[in-house]
């Protein structure tokens, strides 16, 4: 078992005829992902790496089958590309595309709820369940099959978590960026009850980041739903203060948003927090015994 | 992107929202002419693209030509947080009984916007919220419903039991959404929002942030950017793929990735470092990026050692070695480098680096330590 | 038992100091129905029929504990009035405002459903659980306890059929009037589930008219869903088609709208039609075995 | 309410919805001079506010002046279903290769707009909905969402491969959508829209009809109204507080509510009478509203007996009773009446109207039979 995708996923890539659709698609194909179909609009007929190309995500799905999609169109375009898939009855989107406005994805939210949708991002390297498949833009080849479930804020220190976690003997069951943007798709309380369901995984590991709420926020859902341990770390503890948060952003989060408070948090919650991602492993261990 | 309190005010007031009569002055004899004009008392206010300009001295209320005078001397050319003033607003002084404290802004959790309204207005909001956050009332906004006249009614008679009042407030606050919205408005503030003394809203203060990943569609405000220094450098950053903010420590970053970056900066900390910027490169291995992140941390004068740490992803550690190779060949720099590799064939590209007698190390720690033992010798 | 109100119904009335508004009131409260409360914003503190004003219908929810809500306001603020009951909490909603925009009632709709609020109209008459609760405009006395259920789209006609009953004996467990306006509330499969559910019910009442096709698919729903005996009766045989039908109207309930096509869908269903409103109570004591 | 085809398409136009070149004319000569600066072919439309006008020769394309002034002469002043004619649409002719239908009504049980599209436009629609329902594809708005750009898109891929036309299409689509919500419509059409020879969307023909719930907010809309005799006759009557369409028949009925005045009509026509017209005068004993009612029966000459039939509600039967005595006392009628009175305290309010003289039933079917017997006497 793995959570949200797995040799079932049935992918759609939006946008697969651009730079990165097209290179990221051929990477996914690769890692073993079943890719089933691509848009673009006015480009039906053609394909990519061997996929089919359609007009519209509907008429993807209804010749595919697909389940999940992935979106790489420019960010101006992706909320209208999420909505798409939404409407089209795709279960599962991962928005990859950087930069789309805070108010497009206040738009996109509550219509992807009343349609039972989930999303990951925008924003976000997307996810992998190892040796199962591989949506996003992670690079396959340093994950490794296994019994952690790794969530993170952030891309590039998620490879470094998962490389020193590979290299330590520890595999994961399913590795999710949710992405760095104010309003996101699932957060971490939703995927730390889907770890917490998922059989597979024995520990979950929470990479988080200075701003927002989030982390506190997990650490009290760790408190009242999860059993199964967690550990973490948090990024950006020598940050400069109020480069990222607006005033009233500290307002909403009053007294939280510090990588210090987020470290309160997580100990309150008896979620052990590392000095640095290399004491990860470590932690994990010891937790399981190991 | 910030904006001016008087091009906030400006904004405001094209949505019909009652704003204070006000002069935008560049020079003490506008400032004096202005107050002339509007009759005193006036407040003479420093336009900076920064907060707390009130504790700082940057607001004045004046009853007489020669107290505008002095104030106008006093803070045109005054330094703010780093910012020079180079413009007053001088507003008609008012006559109010009460303050209120309106603003908008986007919350994480309810992935909506969120209007929160206070009858502690005219101080800073965030000492509102440390020390009597119930005095904060939020209420969250549907985003397929907006600001409906009963749901701002609702805001209204929140602050007011007046009808008169409850309605000019519920009114005003349904515009204040609409400019929100309009604008791609990442907060908008009005503080204080007052009750005059003849018992109507004016706005004396405004303030207005924008998401800026919005601002290719809201050309207007884009017109409206006055960038400092420092951002002109972001900017710039920005524009060749490069995330980077200024610090004021001694050891440079090149990282790829945000969160890396950032984990990277906390490393040097642990270890009794400074970092000297964040600067995140983003992916692939181009050597003209590795040029241009050199060049930018190179133009901080502190910088006394630059360490790279690159995490080879889909782009492998052995082409991110020849990108690096290629561009330190071109720039020729003077201070030390510490280059740590890692990820997809790291091996292969910390064998490359070593035959091209560039210093590399495998681990985040050792990468940090040993930068800060190189900054210490360099100022010994 | 009964449906949408009995004794528990907690009712706020928007509106209340109005002309309409204060007038029903009293009304409803001699029918015994219990009026907790009422709305007319900038009047909190004054009193109408004994009952209190508030400012918010939320106010008035914390206050009084109401669940339902009746609207009086004039048509162009009746949307907001509905949205607002449904923001506050309540339960179902009885609309009785007449010529509200039609728009309007397009944007109501999803924001209550999501809510979970049920609506009643706008521009109809209110309900009745004789002996319950009276909730609208009805002259509860013509109305009698028993064990029809009826719902209309109509409401003279309404009055009509329900004196024929109560003359002959055939009292009422709820009476619905479901209102006339091209987007509507509950509309008649919801009510037919309803009262197939109360066990109070024995026998349906459905008033039917001419235009859209209500009564077709309320058709197909008795076929599917239905085991009481239903009885109805069309009004608006005579009518003069496309004086309220558009051009579109016309194409949307493609080949139905008219009495005729009704009142085939209706007998294909098993459900017997009256040639007039007198015959009804004739039928139903058939059916009923009386 | 409805609009006539040149001022639905000046509406699209200025939504930037492409529509051809026209001139609205009222007499020959402009028709003529109208026709030489367009250039030939033209189309002479009649423009009147009801359907049908193609069918009853109202439209003609025309090749040179002789012809355009022929149609000119037949169209102005042609009597189409009651309508005069008194203005008509000179159109510049278009070379096309194929016809859309594009159209935006309410639907009821979704309770959203809908958006149809047809590749079989130019003909009546709702003869493609009978012989061939497949050929109209309905797309359901979601009033949270709108119209979408992917959703757009979705419809005119629906109609086009080639993505330049695809593109307009959503387009034009996205701008018929707002046309729709911005009027509060109840309807907008366009048929045909035309893929012109040179490949480009254009709307021949524009239809409008708007929510008479709605017109309280769109005066723009509101003063375009043009209403016929009947219907002048008909909104005097809702000033009134009355309901009134008339039809042919020779019982005029008045009756309170619009399901008891429909099944009143239907109860007349079931033992073999016609009514003369639709009139619901609400609720209220109000006297002036039983006059104004009764005057607007009789000013239909065709009107040999009235019927009244009321049921009391909230209003007792004895207190309508009371009305009408009142307002028959002052309007002296010479033909016969017929009134059937039920519901509350209909004992007392029948006793007061036998007391009166005035000739009472029990039921709604006896007051039929004896209104239909009356007509009969009447006409022998």
């Amino acid at each position: 078992m793995s959570i949200l995708v797995n040799k079932n996923t049935r992918l759609l890539v939006q946008g697969i005829t651009g730079r990165d659709g097209s290179f990221h698609t051929q990477k996914m194909i690769d890692y073993g992902t079943k890719v089933v179909g691509g848009i673009s609009p006015g480009k039906k007929g053609q394909s990519v790496s061997g996929v089919p190309v359609f007009n519209t995500v509907a008429d993807a799905v209804k010749e595919t089958g697909a389940n999940t999609s992935i979106i790489f169109v420019p960010a101006a375009y992706a909320a209208d590309a999420i909505l798409e898939a939404s409407e089209a009855g795709i279960e599962l989107v991962i928005a990859i595309s950087e930069g789309v406005p805070t108010l497009d994805m206040v738009r996109v939210s509550p219509y992807i709820t009343k349609r039972g949708t989930k999303l990951i991002g925008a924003n976000c390297p997307g996810l992998i369940s190892p040796d199962e498949a591989m949506v996003g833009i992670l690079p396959g080849s340093i994950f490794k099959k296994g019994n952690i479930g790794l969530m993170s804020r952030s891309g590039t220190l998620t490879y470094e978590m998962v490389y020193q976690l590979t290299s330590n003997g520890l595999g994961q069951s399913t590795c999710v960026g949710i992405g760095g943007d104010p309003v996101a798709g699932l957060y971490f309380q939703e995927l730390l009850q889907m770890f917490e369901d998922d059989p597979e995984t024995e520990a979950i590991v929470l990479l988080g980041e200075i701003g927002g709420d989030a982390e506190e926020r997990a650490a009290q859902y760790i408190i009242d739903h999860i059993k199964k341990p967690v550990v973490s770390f948090i990024a950006g503890q020598t940050a400069p203060a109020g480069k990222r948060m607006g005033h009233a952003g500290a307002i909403i989060s009053s007294g939280t948003g510090t990588a210090a408070e987020k470290i309160a948090a997580f100990e309150n919650a008896g979620v052990q927090v590392a000095r640095q991602p290399s004491d990860i492993p470590e932690l994990i261990k010891k937790l399981l015994k190991m | 992107m910030k904006i001016h309190e008087y091009q906030a005010k400006e904004i405001l007031s094209r949505y019909e929202i009652p704003v204070t009569k006000e002069v935008l002055c560049y020079s003490v004899a506008e400032v004096q002419t202005a107050a002339g004009e509007l009759g005193f008392p006036v407040v003479v206010k420093a336009q900076v693209l920064t907060g707390g300009r009130g504790k700082a001295g940057g607001v004045k209320l004046v009853r007489n030509a020669d107290e505008a005078t002095a104030a106008a001397e006093k803070i045109l050319g005054m330094d703010i947080k780093g910012y020079t003033v180079e413009k007053v607003l001088v507003a008609q002084g008012v006559s109010f009984v009460s303050e209120i404290y309106a603003g908008i802004t986007i919350d994480r959790n309810t992935k909506s916007a969120v209007f929160m309204v206070s009858l502690e207005g005219g101080v800073e909001i965030e000492e509102v919220a440390k020390d009597n956050p119930d005095a904060i009332l939020k209420f969250t906004v549907d985003p397929d419903l907006g600001m409906a006249p009963f749901f701002a009614r609702k805001i209204a008679f929140a602050l007011f039991n007046d009808l008169k009042l409850v309605n000019q407030a519920s009114d005003l606050f349904r515009k204040l959404y609409k400019v929100f919205i309009d604008t791609d408005a990442s907060l908008v503030e009005i503080n204080p929002l007052v009750v005059t003394s003849d018992g109507n809203l004016l706005a004396l203060d405004g303030k207005m942030t924008f998401d800026d990943n919005a601002l290719f569609r809201q050309p207007a405000i884009l017109a409206l950017n006055e960038p400092s220094e420092d951002e002109i450098k972001e900017i710039d950053a920005k524009e060749k793929g490069l995330t980077y903010i200024r610090l004021d420590g001694s050891i440079g970053c090149m990282v790829n990735g945000a969160g890396l970056a950032m984990a990277t900066m906390d490393m040097i900390k642990l270890y009794g470092g400074e970092p000297a910027n964040f600067l995140d490169i983003g992916g692939s291995s181009n050597p003209q990026k590795v040029i241009d992140a050199m060049n930018l941390i190179l133009s901080d004068n502190g910088v006394k050692v630059v360490m790279i740490n690159i995490f080879g992803g889909i782009t492998r550690c052995d082409d991110v070695a020849k990108g690096l190779i290629a561009a330190l060949e071109q720039i020729k720099i003077k201070i030390p480098i510490v280059i740590r590799l890692s990820g997809t064939n790291s091996k292969e590209g910390l064998e490359i680096l070593r035959k091209a007698n560039l210093p590399t190390v495998e681990t985040m720690s050792e990468a940090a330590q040993k930068a800060i033992s190189l900054s210490e010798d360099f100022l010994r």
